[in-house]
């Protein structure tokens, strides 16, 4: 257990820690139980989606798609809450949606062997059509009480929408950690040739990872419709994946597959999140606030590839 | 004749580039059927004045990602250079010359610092540049404070507006850099070693090669060509505001991928490439003659992307 | 495959409308915004009154660029007119003396382009009066005097640029109590303004009121602060909230209380306007000054070279009345 | 009374430009370990890719247990019994070593389905020590010395009870007291019935284990005989068509006392420094086991390591901390890992030869690709690499043809000072002998040479010095003649037990 969790992450959780101290001493109000669970609350739909995507970047693969996946289940999910359909029943039709979305690039990648980044950059741009056009190009608002639930509600006195995240993490982790299709999306993620030629089920495993990514971004999708409160189809998450692969990869994972926990993934994205709150807590001037921020995972990266670096040049103190 | 051609041109590419040629001229023939602007003079100049800024950045996206990196912060370097360009010349005063030349700077800078942290330090260029995006656009509101400005000589407008022997002046440009590319990339050992720089890193190193130089001159071009497009954007605009250029990595990136550029690198072509471009061009026009809405016009491009590069294996 | 030739007929109906019939190009500043869908369906409706043909079309990203190689796209098919909400009113100048230069009237609707040879600009207001509106709004609301934040859609878009300035200098002449603390931007992302808003309130707990000045930001403001007053942080009615928003958007809140007042306008009748006065232009008529009825939707007044088509103040009273 | 469980025949593969396979046949006995041989290139590995599903055969017809079968994929190989241990790596290098062995192994998972890491450690742990290795299954592949690595591919290919068990030259990156454990284990399974098929160019193995050797020349079959029939001589004239009289060359000149190379107190790790001269037209061997240290010497030499201690070339001291310095002061190093470090697989032969010396070939960066295509055919000519034009994309080139490249993309650079680490790795005999003659004539015309290998035949007949490390330090030198391999082998494992005994 202590390996699979080993101390990849450690730079990562230490620069978290660091920006959550300096934000602690800019302002007073940032350490605030109220602000915590803003923090919290803001970032469960890009940590869900992270989940998805830490999978897909293990693959060696990446996911472009995640934000209009986002857009159009949530379109649909507001519409059907608002023609009276049952809130479990439309977000459980929601995930179906995003699971089809899932399934079709993973189809499109495994059957006719197109790179992710093309697959998923082409489904980008018709997944988000489609979601507009599903709209009528109208906001999607105005949702009945209850479904605030999702979004707002509370369960045993946590946040249910972190209850939610907190849980999808778990599972996930477990997944990779402990089943045999998690651990192949490693060791495809790991050498290819390899996993090829010991007749692992490569196309199967890319196809569910798909399909997953594409589930956990409907389900990020619903707590986002209950969340905002209103949905505008084109420009509903619009840039979500980039921010959700830069966290991803800020919290250890490998572009090139292989490498990268979600443990990893989830302090990334709670970096990322505690930036964006904090530099507006702090009082910067608006117009530094973008400045900043990229500044900060630039440094995140930094710190995250220092030790590689370091490690390229230095002799090792262990004969092999 | 076909043979030859066929041995000329390098074994990846060939299959590829008849199919995209092939595929561009099957959209050109749809929209020449489809509307009677489409192959005039004046809509075919249209077009090539409007794929410049695309184009020029492009031309050295296709090293960067044969290379084995990628750039997303283009469309914040050309931005920043478009930005600087405006207030060197309006705010500082210099003359416009002196201030593109100084913009043009700005932009190497930038492509040296995502040079250095790449290249040397060898940190994941998807994140590095992913910040350097955010960060650069940043400094453009900072700069700006979000206010767009003008008010430049009109023989700037040249630049982006002019015509030389009866094409458009940033036309030639283009061609000129595609022409210089593509020598450096076939006949030059910076070429090879871009190529085995994406297929193999270590075995570059290695054979005793600087491959941190090559990177980093590779990304720093890169900063320069976006530099140049957001120059050559501003004289077609007249005005450089805060968002020039924000998102266009994704145009760039987009004609490279459906160029047949293999996005972990070691394969590719610029010939794809610049036929990238031009489908992307073309198609963008030609629906837009046709009068379709954008939302399907992004669908349509979606399934062209699926199309065009069916054929490249992962 | 997909190279079938279009019928004879077909090709006639598609590219050049029969004789004498004109076509507009109107151009919002990108496509998929509910905002300019509204917009769209005005300047279809008006095409369908007028019997011309009304091309609504933009790119889905808000780029001057892209804009620009749209409308020449468009000068190139020979439209009757054009009428844009340029993204940047300063790089479109050029592209509309050339229109202009072509004998193609053009009109700014929604965001002008003062600098431009254009005919007349379509507004609700000017961004000036708008801003205006919004501080002397808030003002009254928070009584004066207090901390006020501003969110808007772009930091770098025009017509938010001038109403925010326009705010600023109101109070600074008529509420010098009035202290505006920040100003976030969503980049029109709406997960992106729910944030920014949750994040001022407990930024800014002695917080007085939030404007937003575009359609998107008074909405997400009153659901955080919604939400706020559920968790028990912040009392009901402590924070007012005004700006621009359409009415489908704001019915909740108004209804609740969150919000007192809206300042909004119909985006429909600024799209059927535009073509309305395009037309004319292109059938050669003078538009005469003052106040202008046009048959279906009403009244509009000409000043100069602007068309105001007026503000609507949204309160609980009348927020039942609209449908868009 | 042993049964045929394999039957191969007319076996043909053709490649585009290559006939790989004419009309090869093949059997194989339950409880055999039956030996291929046959030059770089004869078609050996192409014949295993078939048996194993990874290629399917143009033409021809096999059958195991007496049942005719076509396989489609590995999968369907592994499912009738037959595990392979390929030439190249096929390890997830992000991946624990008990992960690699077992990873597709359902008996991995315990309960609700779920990995039992504990009991796959354990397992694991045990499969490595029946190998006779130390290794911890819980590192990473991709921490692991070659060594270690290919004995995780042999643990992997014997974790499941296969039938037919085909090694593509398992021991070409095993040091020789691994080797040993090795074929213990390959005699364990003979006797627990399992058919062997065991490619290798190394003769003493063949003789040592097989029972059975087919030799294959240019696709086509030779012969099969008993190993009790014939001789090593017999079989390298069978491989390679003509006698090959000696394999390593004779020592005729006498070497000058110029010091080339001094290398003072040089850090290879910490904790460990070595110092030793390398004369002019010298062949230097360093030989030690398993981690004592000769490959961090190699990295020092070229400037893919930074440390303490001089290294002085020619009298002079110089500053070496990238390849490119290295390269700059005539040092040419040819990497024992020619997959990762030595070939872009994915280039042409030509592309590959000449990267070491674009600079040379080009002005102001323009290549002239004219003089480029001269050398090239120069050197394809002169090691008789086998490639049907030099615009062969590398990757699709046998083992030791592919070795001959990185041999030659220094030998290109005409280097002062060669470091050559496990040079004749999967190459077969023909070219071994060709090689080992090429370097004696270079240092005949006065290059220096340092030969790091942990192949002891090939340190004892080349080298005119030997160097043996010990845990990171030097503790013996030789010359030429005066050590055999069992004293070689004593010392390089236990210096301190040796020197008991001398004194
Ligand atoms: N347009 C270009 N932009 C950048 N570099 C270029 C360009 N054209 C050619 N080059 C050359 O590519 C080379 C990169 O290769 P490398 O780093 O190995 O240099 P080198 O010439 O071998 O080094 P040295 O000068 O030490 O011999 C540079 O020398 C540079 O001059
Ligand atoms: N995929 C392929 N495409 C084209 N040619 C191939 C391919 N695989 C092998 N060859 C060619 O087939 C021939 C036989 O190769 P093979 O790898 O079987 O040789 P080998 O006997 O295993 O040699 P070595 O001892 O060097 O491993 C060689 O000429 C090689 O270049
Ligand atoms: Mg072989
Ligand atoms: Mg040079």
């Amino acid at each position: 257990m202590k390996r699979i969790m080993s101390i990849h992450e450690a730079p990562i959780i230490l620069f978290t820690l660091i920006v959550f101290f300096i934000f602690t001493t800019l302002s007073p109000n940032f350490l605030q139980m109220s602000n915590l669970q803003t923090i919290l609350l803001q970032i469960t739909i890009t940590g869900i989606i992270a989940i998805g995507m830490t999978m897909v970047i293990l693959l060696g693969g990446m996911d472009l798609s995640v934000g209009a996946v986002l857009a159009l289940v949530a379109t649909i999910v507001g519409l059907l809450v608002n023609a009276g359909v049952n809130m479990w029943l439309a977000v459980l039709l929601g995930i179906v949606v995003g699971a089809l979305c899932g399934a079709i690039n993973g189809f499109i990648i495994t059957m006719f062997n197109i790179p992710d980044i093309i697959t998923t950059l082409a489904t980008m741009y018709i997944f988000r059509g489609i979601a507009v056009f599903v709209s009528g190009g109208v906001w999607v608002t105005n949702f009945p009480k209850e479904f605030e639930f999702l979004g707002q509600g509370k369960l045993l006195g946590i946040s249910f929408p972190v209850l939610v995240l907190f849980v999808l993490a778990c599972g996930f982790i477990l997944i990779l950690g402990f089943t045999r299709f998690g651990r192949r999306i490693y060791a495809i993620g790991g050498n290819k040739n390899a996993a090829r030629l010991s007749g692992m089920a490569m196309k199967r495993t890319k196809f569910f990872v798909y399909l997953y990514s594409g589930m956990l971004s409907a389900v990020a999708a619903a707590i986002y419709a209950s969340n905002v409160g209103s949905i505008q189809a084109s420009t509903a998450a619009l840039n979500i994946s980039f921010d959700v692969i830069a966290a991803v990869l800020i919290g250890g994972a490998s572009i090139f597959g292989g490498t990268g926990t979600i443990v990893g993934s989830m302090f990334g994205i709670l970096l990322l999140g505690i930036i964006q709150n904090g530099v507006i807590i702090s009082q910067f001037s608006p117009y530094w606030v973008d400045a900043i921020t990229g500044l900060l995972i630039i440094v995140a990266i930094i710190i995250n590839s220092l030790k590689r670096w370091k490690d390229s040049l230095k002799l090792e103190g262990k004969l092999k | 004749m076909i043979t030859i051609m066929k041995k000329t041109i390098h074994p990846f590419v060939n299959n590829q580039i008849v199919i995209l040629l092939l595929l561009l001229v099957g959209l050109s023939l749809f929209f020449r059927l489809q509307s009677p602007y489409f192959l005039t003079q004046g809509n075919i100049f249209n077009i090539l004045s409007q794929i410049v800024e695309i184009g020029l950045i492009a031309i050295p996206m296709t090293y960067v990602i044969i290379s084995g990196n990628m750039d997303l912060s283009v469309g914040s370097i050309m931005g920043l250079a478009a930005v600087a360009l405006g207030m060197f010349h309006t705010m500082a005063g210099l003359d416009i010359w002196l201030s593109v030349i100084l913009a043009l700077i700005v932009g190497i800078l930038c492509g040296a610092l995502n040079g250095l942290l790449i290249a040397k330090f060898k940190m994941q260029a998807i994140v590095v540049t992913i910040g350097t995006m955010v960060m650069l656009r940043g400094f453009i509101y900072v700069l700006t404070e979000g206010r767009p400005i003008s008010g430049y000589p009109p023989e700037f407008y040249f630049l982006g507006q002019g015509q030389l022997g009866g094409l458009p002046f940033n036309t030639i440009v283009l061609v000129i850099a595609f022409v210089l590319a593509y020598y450096l990339i076939r006949q030059t050992r910076f070429g090879r070693y871009t190529y085995a720089l994406g297929n193999n890193e270590e075995a570059v190193h290695f054979s005793g090669i600087n491959e941190v130089r090559t990177r980093f001159i590779i990304l720093v071009c890169n900063g320069f060509f976006a530099a140049l497009a957001g120059v050559f954007l501003v004289s077609r605009l007249a005005t450089a505001e805060a968002t020039t250029g924000s998102g266009i990595e994704l145009s760039v990136i987009t004609a490279v991928l459906i160029g047949g550029t293999h996005i972990f690198g070691g394969r590719g072509s610029l010939v794809g490439t610049m036929i990238g471009v031009v489908i992307i061009g073309v198609l963008n026009n030609g629906l837009n003659l046709m009068g379709v809405s954008s939302l399907f016009q992004m669908v349509i491009l979606g399934l062209f992307i699926l199309i065009a590069v069916s054929r490249q294996k992962s | 495959g997909s190279e079938d030739q279009p019928s004879p007929a077909e090709e006639g109906a598609g590219e050049e409308v029969a004789e004498g019939t004109n076509s507009f190009f109107i151009n919002p500043k990108s496509i998929g915004p509910a905002y300019f869908t509204a917009a769209e369906r005005g300047a279809e409706q008006a095409g369908e009154d007028l019997g011309v043909e009304v091309i609504f079309n933009a790119p889905t990203e808000t780029s001057s660029s892209d804009q620009i190689n749209m409308i020449q796209d468009m000068m190139i098919r020979e439209v009757s007119g054009i009428g844009i909400s340029p993204n940047d009113g300063e790089a479109v100048v050029p592209v509309i003396g050339r229109a202009i230069e072509q004998g193609i009237p053009v009109v700014t609707w929604d965001s002008d382009a003062p600098n431009s040879e254009r005919a007349y600009y379509v507004t609700p207001a000017t961004d000036a009066e708008l801003g205006e509106a919004f501080a002397e709004e808030i003002a009254n609301q928070i009584g004066g005097a207090g901390d006020v934040a501003f969110m808007v859609a772009g930091l770098g878009s025009t017509n938010q640029i001038d109403r925010v300035d326009a705010a600023e200098a109101y109070f600074e002449a008529n509420y010098p109590d009035i202290n505006i603390v920040t100003v976030v931007a969503s980049d029109d992302d709406q997960q992106r303004s729910y944030d920014n808003a949750q994040n001022l309130l407990n930024t800014y707990p002695e917080l007085d009121g939030i404007v937003g000045f575009a359609g998107g930001e008074p909405p997400a403001a009153a659901q955080a602060v919604a939400q706020a007053i559920q968790n028990g942080s912040i009392e009901a009615g402590s924070i007012a909230i005004t700006g621009f928003a359409v009415p489908s958007l704001v019915e909740n809140y108004i209804e609740e209380g969150i919000i007192e007042k809206i300042i909004t306008w119909d985006p429909a009748m600024l799209g059927y306007v535009s073509v309305y006065v395009l037309n004319e232009l292109a059938n050669g008529n003078e538009i005469p000054e003052g106040e202008l009825e046009i048959a279906n939707i009403g009244s509009v007044r000409v000043e100069g070279q602007n068309i105001f088509t007026g503000t609507i103040d949204l309160t609980e009273e009348n927020i039942g009345e609209f449908d868009f | 009374m042993t049964s045929l469980i394999l039957k191969m025949s007319g076996i043909d593969k053709s490649f585009p430009g290559v006939k790989a396979l004419s009309n090869v046949d093949l059997d194989l006995y339950k409880g055999e370990v039956h030996a291929l041989m046959g030059e770089n290139g004869a078609g050996k590995s192409t014949l295993m890719k078939i048996l194993s599903g990874l290629y399917q055969p143009t033409d021809g017809t096999f059958y195991v247990k007496g049942k005719e079968v076509r396989f489609q994929s590995p999968a369907d190989a592994e499912d009738a019994g037959i595990s392979m241990i390929h030439q190249e790596f096929n390890l997830f290098p992000n991946l624990t070593v008990a992960e690699n062995i077992f990873i597709e192994r359902s008996s991995i998972l315990g309960k609700a389905g779920l990995i039992n890491w504990k009991s796959m450690y354990n397992k694991a742990q045990e499969l490595i020590e029946s190998l006779g290795a130390t290794i911890d299954v819980r590192d990473k592949v991709q921490d692991l010395s070659v060594q270690s690595q290919q004995v995780v591919e042999i643990a992997k290919a014997i974790s499941f009870d296969a039938d037919i068990l085909i090694m593509d030259e398992p021991s070409a990156a095993l040091p020789e007291n691994e080797v040993k454990n090795m074929l213990e284990v390959v005699r364990r399974l003979k006797e627990k019935g399992v058919a062997i098929v065991y490619v290798s160019h190394r003769m003493p193995e063949v003789f040592e284990i097989a029972d059975k050797v087919t030799v294959l020349r240019d696709g086509n079959k030779i012969a099969t005989k008993p190993v009790q029939e014939t001789t090593q001589s017999e079989l390298i004239s069978m491989m390679v068509g003509k006698a090959v009289d000696e394999l390593y060359p004779s020592k005729t000149k006498a070497i000058s006392e110029d010091v080339v190379l001094a290398v003072q107190d040089l850090e290879i790790t910490p904790r460990h420094q070595v110092s030793f001269e390398l004369r002019k037209g010298e062949i230097v061997g360093l030989f030690g086991l398993v981690g004592a240290g000769t490959h961090n010497v190699a990295q020092r030499l070229f400037g893919l390591k930074r440390g303490g201690g001089t290294i002085s070339i020619n009298g002079k001291k110089v500053k070496i901390s990238r390849p490119k310095q290295a390269k700059k002061n005539d040092i040419g190093y040819v990497p024992p890992d020619r997959h990762r470090h030595g070939l872009v697989k994915e280039m042409t032969v030509q592309e590959n030869l000449t990267l070491t010396i674009l600079e040379k070939l080009s002005y102001y960066s323009k290549l002239n690709k004219k003089k480029e295509k001269e050398i090239i055919q120069t050197y394809i000519q002169d090691l008789q690499i086998k490639t049907p034009h030099e615009k062969q994309v590398v990757n699709l080139l046998s083992g030791g043809n592919q070795q001959k490249i990185v041999l030659s993309k220094w030998l290109v650079t005409h280097p002062k000072i060669l470091i050559l680490e496990e040079p004749t790795r999967g190459v077969d005999v023909g070219a071994k002998a060709e090689i080992y003659a090429l370097i004696q004539k270079l240092a005949n015309e006065g290059m220096s040479i340092l030969f790091i290998s942990t192949e002891m035949p090939e340190v004892i007949g080349m080298s005119d010095r030997i160097l043996v490390m010990h845990e990171g330090a030097i503790v013996k030198q030789y010359s030429y003649g005066e050590v055999e391999q069992n004293e070689l082998l004593a010392i390089a494992s236990s210096p301190g037990g040796i020197e008991v005994k001398t004194t």
